[in-house]
């Protein structure tokens, strides 16, 4: 479904990707992990289009797509919660949640219904700003606006971060079960042990290249990973 | 080596005075001299912007109120009073700075567009007062100013004046260079991006805006003062909305929170006038699209775009 | 042969762009003329003209410019006083003759030696209405008046004046150059009692204004304008509301309804038609005060055979019975001007046009 | 008497109550951890705590001294510093001068110093960067302290924050979720740099939900939900409290912060 | 009292210009946070065009339209040429390209058209309407049911459908609005044309009121800002009210205190105002988090 091929991107002169390849197949949940700075939102950001490739290809079931716009990658498929949230803060949650359906045609009842359902406090706080919930609440907000696209191609960026325990595992979860469904999810994750014990495949990044990539299984019982990154 | 250079702090005090020693042996006519003096004038105004805006983050529309304030002074304190205009430009700068201290605190709760529309009106107060009052201030043409003498010899001529002029924006670029590397500079800086932040550091988050709000007001008085001095009249349009407008484009074209961008953007909008007159009426156009096309291009101000391409490609 | 060189510096934009449009593209159209002409003592004439854009600061740049890099001879032009006030020190200085295009007295009073004038001033304006009033048996008046520099220096030379013909201001209002509704001002002087005309001083869009609102209070007295207006775009900005306004104003503008005998006809008749062909837009008394300005000039230069600026002051000093578009000038050592009360015509609008009152 | 003693603080904001009648004290080299689900008012309570919200009612005080209702400039002063769950970076300075700004308390130039530049400037200038770049190594972020704070990855500003916090020489520090955005290990790097901290005899008071940390490090454990105490006590008692795994651990984090506290 | 009523018209006519323009800047700040400084420049493109296409011959009604649609080109040229070549920067960047823009449609303007000021006849003609013992002109009504109809429109845009939200997220978090898919480079044009369509239609309908000249917009700019930030930001609420209030100020300043100092009355109570409401009427009380 995705494909990326020796892909590069940078802030100026600072080379933030360097010849990164990667692959998520259709209906997988492929996990990136890596340190602070490894270059994981980077990637996410590129995939969207609103960071320009320097150099390399992305294809989007097939089809090149490096040169497309960010709403005609959303058109296609794609679906970002990007990192820090970003909400719309002066916009209401129903608002926000709306626009996460801006590039949708038909109808999303039912996908709002879901993620009422996955997050009921969203619902509960729909007609007050964004700006004005809890870290963790926007959070919610920024995956549920995602969701809301019912994208082909889910990208998260920590999409456990700052959120309570309990709710990770209901995040978690609800990415499988996504996956059941049919939607194909890259994953960048800090909760390595976490992301990876769910995921198909997945990759390590290291100061903007893939320095392993494997199965998630044998990712969490790979002994660089799990004193890099898992702290055991 | 350049890099080096690019980076000391006193480098555009430096290259300040270099032109400034330059241009008279490179001006064909007294002409250029007025037209510098001017420069000089407003690119001081403009530094007081610089503190305030370029530093703080803090917009005034209505910092030419206090240009007019501290022409007014230099024009009426000599008139009314009989007092020396030399002791009226300091009483003039004196005064901006309490009025800015008084009206600063309530004004400067306020944020973004809402400061800007505040401290327009607190300048379009200025200038209507300046404007209506004629027993003071001689109403909309204007009032004379007195001829200065400094140790009995007059300040007249444009050579005179711009030596005048250059030296006290010599010393106006010297305390904006030093508040910028101090701790003043970084507490402002700090406010700009994060109120909340700098707080939590313990800076008095009012107090310092203020502090750059009456700082600002002084620059902009001096530099009225001296205009009104150097022009032997003040008008109220010296104080209108529209010169407020003037002295903020001049620090954004130039670059916010730089020394050299404040000069720059000060030559920029009073040479540029000269130098398009012979476009005779496609003057005002031509005007408008120079300064759409620099800000296109140079989007963060002239000087710091420059001195960051300069230094990339020293590095 | 070197160019004679006359500068200008107008506001041919900002605020006061409709006195000083006219008055550039007059400066320019009689420069032209005159090199068609075979120019000045035999050289061409040039006119170095700048635009202030109504800034006394940049006006008082442009004067140094003028001296310092264009080295001119003379000087015609400063639109509004503020910007001629800003000027008039350069001049002076130089020692560089200095025509000035702006209405208030103080620019040749007191006297100084290189600067003169060619727009009546305001007091002459106030006299001519305030004996027009007092020929009618007004004697209480509401005024409002423009806040520009124009409406309030006639404001004052009115109000300095008025006593020597028994009138009194019952209420004195003023509004804001670029105010779009005057009802307010004009309603308080509809409820004063006792007031038989109202007088506006002021130019620009601020009168039309006011004149319609006046229309729309249904204020039935006499309403005098100011000179400041003596222009057609003021009648076709105010309208029907305009019908029966009374104001001073040069011959020009009713140069067509001149009799044939008046001494200003051809003169008038000549620069209008020329100044509308040119322009395509109808003559004003603003580019009258240019058409004189350089006229004097000119003629100076041609007498005092010279391009010395002192020969030129001292020729210009002694222009005698200049027969203008704005009226008849004699100047002298004790008047930079040379212009009487007589040179304004009474005019009142009727049917959307200029009549002249019987004088 | 308690370093910091924090009595029935409570707020709401047009209607809802975000923080009802929370109390807590902390201790000099202490460690107090606050948890709870999403929502449940921690942040709103430290931003009652340090003075960005005036609090409804309730009362903090340190080492005696009552502050409620002082501007956050004046607590700091008084030795309060805390973090930001959403960053408040100075996104336009370096990551060294974000620390300088941090020493702002111990600085001691006049502004008339400071406009004519007087040695007395530059002598602050110096000793304020070397104390700034001491701070930036223990974060971890010595390599970096020259790059614009812009550009920094999220991990790297959350670290940013707290070396700027502890720039202040805080006798209480207040840390909203500091190992958010971090993996295990450079959480464990920031295990260890509380501890630090708090062994140098400052109270800690920390917002987070990786209760791995949590668990580990706290000496006293207060649980939130719906802006009141849930439970509140060492971190066993908390872990093993059912209202607290029902409401906000769930077997998961219970599990975790079993392995964690073991 | 026929006193206080005529204040009133006289505050509700010049307020309701005022809210003209004030609507004109909300729809670009709300895509971007910018002040535009050249809209009064599009209510002086309304005014003039007509003007002089009338002049040229043109039925007032197929003058005045073509007059928009010149406006709306003007503003789409605007986006296209001078604010999308400087994405990505800051809005004070943008701010100072906007103020060249002004000066320099100024510039144009004064080479197109002329120097000198014009009017348009009324709609409904100058006879006054008496009402209470004070007077108003039939134009004032035009004024005020145009800026009511606007409002009601940019309202309902704004708050109740898609594109109005979109509009409002692309200033609130452009990178977000990017991530969910909206245009943002069609939103922005959309804002400008739009904006410039409403400026140009207050430059029509206030013209016989107000004249025009090239150079009025920066009054209009000025007053229009003032009124827009007193009602608060981004608001088409805020920019009625703001207006009204403004146009009232002025009026009753005028009226009863001083007409030397009726600006200063208005922009006192402004400032008042903000003293105790920071963000203006509108501008919501919502505390800022951290
Ligand atoms: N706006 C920017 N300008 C310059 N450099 C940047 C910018 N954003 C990121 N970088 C650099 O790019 C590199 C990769 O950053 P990125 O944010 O992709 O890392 P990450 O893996 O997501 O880290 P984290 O886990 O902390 O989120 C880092 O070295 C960072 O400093
Ligand atoms: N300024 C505000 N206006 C309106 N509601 C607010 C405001 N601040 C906080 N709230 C509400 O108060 C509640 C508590 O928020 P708070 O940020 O304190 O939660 P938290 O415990 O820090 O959650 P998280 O773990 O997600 O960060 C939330 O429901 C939030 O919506
Ligand atoms: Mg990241
Ligand atoms: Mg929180």
């Amino acid at each position: 479904m995705l494909a990326l091929d020796r892909l590069c991107s940078a802030y100026g002169r600072i080379v933030a990707l360097h010849d990164v390849s990667l692959a998520v197949k259709t209906g997988e949940i492929v996990a990136l992990v890596g340190s602070n700075g490894a270059g994981k939102t980077t990637l996410l950001r590129t995939v969207s289009g609103v960071q320009p490739a320097a150099s390399g290809r992305i294809l989007f079931e097939g089809a090149p797509i490096e040169r497309l716009e960010a709403h005609v990658r959303v058109a296609r498929g794609i679906a970002q919660s990007p990192e820090g949230r970003q909400v719309f803060g002066p916009l209401s949650v129903a608002d926000n949640l709306a626009l996460g359906a801006y590039r949708r045609r038909s109808p999303h009842g039912d996908t709002l219904a879901r993620v009422f359902d996955l997050f009921p406090v969203l619902k509960e706080k729909r007609h007050i700003p964004a700006m004005s919930l809890s870290g963790g609440q926007q959070q919610m907000l920024a995956i549920g606006r995602a969701l809301m696209a019912a994208p082909k191609l889910l990208l998260l960026d920590e999409p456990s971060l700052g959120l309570a325990p309990l709710l990770v595992d209901q995040i978690l979860a609800a990415v499988v079960r996504l996956k059941a469904e049919g939607m194909t999810v890259l994953l960048v994750e800090q909760n390595a042990s976490a992301a990876l014990a769910i995921a198909d495949r997945g990759y390590v990044l290291e100061t903007g290249r893939v320095v392993l990539e494997g199965a998630g299984a044998a990712l969490l019982a790979d002994p660089k990973v799990r004193e890099a990154y898992l702290g055991l | 080596m350049l890099g080096r250079l690019l980076r000391a702090r006193y480098a555009t005090l430096f290259l300040l005075a270099a032109i400034m020693i330059a241009v008279p042996y490179l001006a064909p006519s007294a002409f250029y001299l007025r037209v510098a003096a001017v420069v000089w004038v407003f690119a001081l105004a403009a530094l007081g912007l610089t503190i305030l805006m370029g530093y703080a983050g803090q917009v005034s529309l209505g910092h030419a109120g206090f240009l007019g304030l501290g022409g007014y002074a230099v024009a009426i304190g000599p008139a009314r009073f009989g007092l020396d205009p030399v002791l009226c430009l300091f009483l003039g700068a004196a005064l901006a700075g309490a009025l800015a201290f008084l009206v600063g605190r309530p004004i400067l709760r306020l944020k973004g567009y809402y400061l800007a529309i505040a401290t327009l009106g607190f300048g379009v107060i200025l200038a209507l007062v300046f404007h209506s009052e004629s027993d003071w201030t001689g109403g909309p043409d204007g009032m004379a100013v007195a001829r200065v003498t400094v140790f009995g010899t007059r300040l007249a001529g444009a050579a005179t004046w711009y030596w005048v002029t250059a030296g006290a924006l010599l010393i106006g670029a010297f305390l904006a260079l030093n508040i910028e590397a101090s701790p003043t500079g970084r507490a402002l800086k700090a406010l700009h991006d994060s109120e909340v932040a700098a707080a939590g550091a313990g800076i008095d988050v009012g107090r310092k805006k203020l502090a750059a709000f009456v700082i600002g007001a002084i620059y902009a008085a001096f530099a009225g003062g001296l205009l009104a001095a150097m022009n032997g009249l003040i008008t109220p349009d010296a104080a209108s909305f529209m010169h407020s407008i003037e002295l903020v484009a001049m620090v954004i074209i130039g670059g916010l929170g730089s020394v050299l961008g404040a000069v720059v953007g000060a030559a920029f909008l009073v040479v540029l006038p000269q130098a398009l007159t012979v476009l005779q009426e496609y003057e005002q156009a031509v005007l408008g699209l120079l300064i759409m096309v620099f800000m296109i291009f140079l989007p963060a101000g002239i000087v710091p775009t420059l001195r960051k391409w300069l230094l990339e490609r020293l590095s | 042969a070197d160019p004679v060189k006359i500068g200008s510096v107008v506001s041919a934009t900002g605020p006061a762009a409709f006195l000083g449009d006219p008055e550039a593209k007059t400066l320019k159209l009689y420069v032209e003329e005159l090199n068609k002409k075979g120019g000045l003592l035999g050289r061409p004439v040039e006119l170095v003209l700048y635009d202030d854009g109504g800034d006394a600061n940049k006006a008082r740049t442009f004067a140094t410019r003028l001296i310092e890099d264009d080295k001119v001879v003379a000087m015609v032009g400063g639109t509004t006083t503020g910007t001629t006030m800003a000027m008039i020190p350069v001049f002076e200085d130089a020692k560089i003759p200095f025509i000035s295009l702006a209405g208030a007295i103080e620019i040749v009073e007191p006297m100084r030696a290189f600067v003169f004038k060619t727009p009546h001033t305001d007091k002459t304006a106030c006299q001519k209405i305030f004996e027009d009033m007092k020929a009618k048996g007004i004697t209480k008046i509401g005024m409002i008046s423009g806040t520009d520099g124009f409406g309030k220096s006639m404001r004052n030379q009115c109000l300095k004046v008025i006593g020597e013909y028994g009138i009194t201001v019952l209420a004195d209002e003023n509004y804001g150059a670029t105010d779009s509704d005057m009802t307010p001002q004009l309603n308080k002087i509809k409820n004063t009692a006792g007031i038989q005309a109202v007088l506006n001083p002021g130019f620009g869009q601020g009168p039309a204004i006011v004149t319609r609102n006046y229309a729309q209070l249904g204020i039935a007295l006499p309403l005098y304008e100011s000179h400041g207006v003596a222009s057609k775009s003021y009648v076709e900005l105010a309208g029907p509301a305009a019908e029966g306004v009374r104001l001073p104003a040069p011959a020009l503008l009713v140069v067509d309804k001149l009799p044939a005998d008046d001494r200003q006809k051809a003169i008038g008749s000549a620069y209008k038609a020329a100044y509308e062909k040119a322009t395509g837009q109808p003559v004003s008394t603003f580019g009258g005060y240019g058409f004189d300005g350089i006229q004097i000039l000119t003629q100076a230069i041609a007498r005092a055979k010279s391009t010395d600026p002192q020969k030129i002051r001292d020729a210009i000093e002694a222009t005698k019975d200049y027969v203008g578009v704005t009226g008849i000038y004699t100047m002298s050592p004790t008047d930079h001007l040379g212009l009487g009360t007589d040179s304004f015509r009474m005019l009142q609008i009727k049917g959307g046009d200029w009549v002249m009152e019987a004088k | 008497m308690s370093l910091l003693a924090v009595e029935d603080l409570g707020i709401s904001f047009g209607g809802v109550i975000a923080v009802d009648g929370v109390g807590f004290r902390v201790e000099p080299g202490q460690v107090f951890s606050i948890i709870g689900p999403n929502g449940a008012g921690k942040t709103t309570l430290f931003n009652l705590v340090t003075g960005i919200y005036t609090p409804h009612r309730g009362r903090v005080t340190m080492a005696g001294e009552t502050l409620t209702g002082l501007a956050p400039h004046l607590l700091a002063r008084r030795g309060m510093s805390r973090t930001f769950q959403n960053l408040q970076i100075f996104f336009r300075m370096t990551a060294l001068e974000n620390v300088m700004v941090g020493r702002h308390l111990s600085e001691r130039t006049s502004l008339l110093s400071d406009l004519f530049g007087l040695p007395a400037s530059s002598r602050q200038n110096r000793a304020t960067r070397d104390a700034a770049r001491v701070l930036l190594e223990r974060v971890g972020l010595g390599a970096v302290a020259d790059t614009l704070a812009g550009a920094l990855p999220y991990g790297a500003l959350k670290r940013l924050e707290i070396a700027r916090a502890l720039a202040a020489e805080p006798k209480v520090l207040l840390l909203d979720e500091p190992a958010a955005g971090c993996n295990a290990v450079e959480t464990e790097a920031i295990d260890h740099l509380i501890a630090d901290i708090a062994k140098s005899g400052v109270g800690v008071v920390l917002i987070e939900h990786d209760m791995k940390l949590v668990m580990k490090i706290s000496d006293r454990v207060l649980v939130l939900a719906q802006g009141r105490r849930l439970a509140e006590g060492p971190p066993r008692d908390v872990r093993e409290n059912p209202d607290v795994i029902a409401a906000y651990l769930g077997d998961h984090g219970a599990r975790e912060a079993d392995r964690a506290g073991a | 009292m026929a006193e206080f009523l005529q204040l009133v018209f006289s505050g509700l006519t010049v307020g309701a210009v005022y809210a003209l323009v004030a609507l004109g800047f909300t729809l670009i700040y709300n895509a971007s946070d910018v002040i535009n400084f050249a809209q009064g420049d599009f209510v002086m493109i309304g005014g003039m065009g007509t003007v002089f296409l009338a002049a040229a011959g043109i039925a007032l009604p197929l003058a005045a339209l073509m007059a928009i649609v010149a406006a709306v080109i003007v503003g789409l040229l605007l986006h296209r040429l001078a604010i999308e070549p400087a994405r990505g920067a800051s809005p004070v960047a943008l701010i100072m390209i906007t103020i060249g823009a002004s000066i320099f449609i100024k510039g144009v303007a004064q080479l197109v058209f002329d120097k000198q000021f014009h009017s348009l006849p009324a709609f409904s003609g100058d006879a006054p309407i008496a009402l209470g013992g004070a007077t108003l002109l039939p134009q004032s009504l035009w004024v005020m049911g145009v800026a009511l109809a606007l409002f009601v429109a940019l309202y309902l845009f704004l708050e109740k459908t898609l594109l109005g939200k979109a509009l409002r997220a692309t200033a609130a978090n452009r990178l977000a609005a990017r991530l969910v898919g909206v245009n943002v480079t069609i939103i922005l044009a959309l804002a400008f044309g739009v904006s410039a369509a409403i400026g140009a239609i207050a430059g029509v309908v206030v013209t016989p009121i107000t004249l025009t000249r090239y150079d009025v917009g920066t009054l209009f700019a000025l007053k229009g800002f003032a009124a827009a930030m007193v009602g608060g930001m981004g608001h088409p609420l805020g920019a009625v009210v703001g207006g009204l209030l403004i146009g009232l100020l002025e009026a009753f300043g005028a009226g009863y205190i001083s007409s030397t100092y009726k600006d200063a009355v208005a922009f006192v109570v402004i400032l008042l105002v903000l003293f105790f409401l920071p963000r203006g009427l509108f501008g919501g009380r919502t505390v800022e988090r951290v």
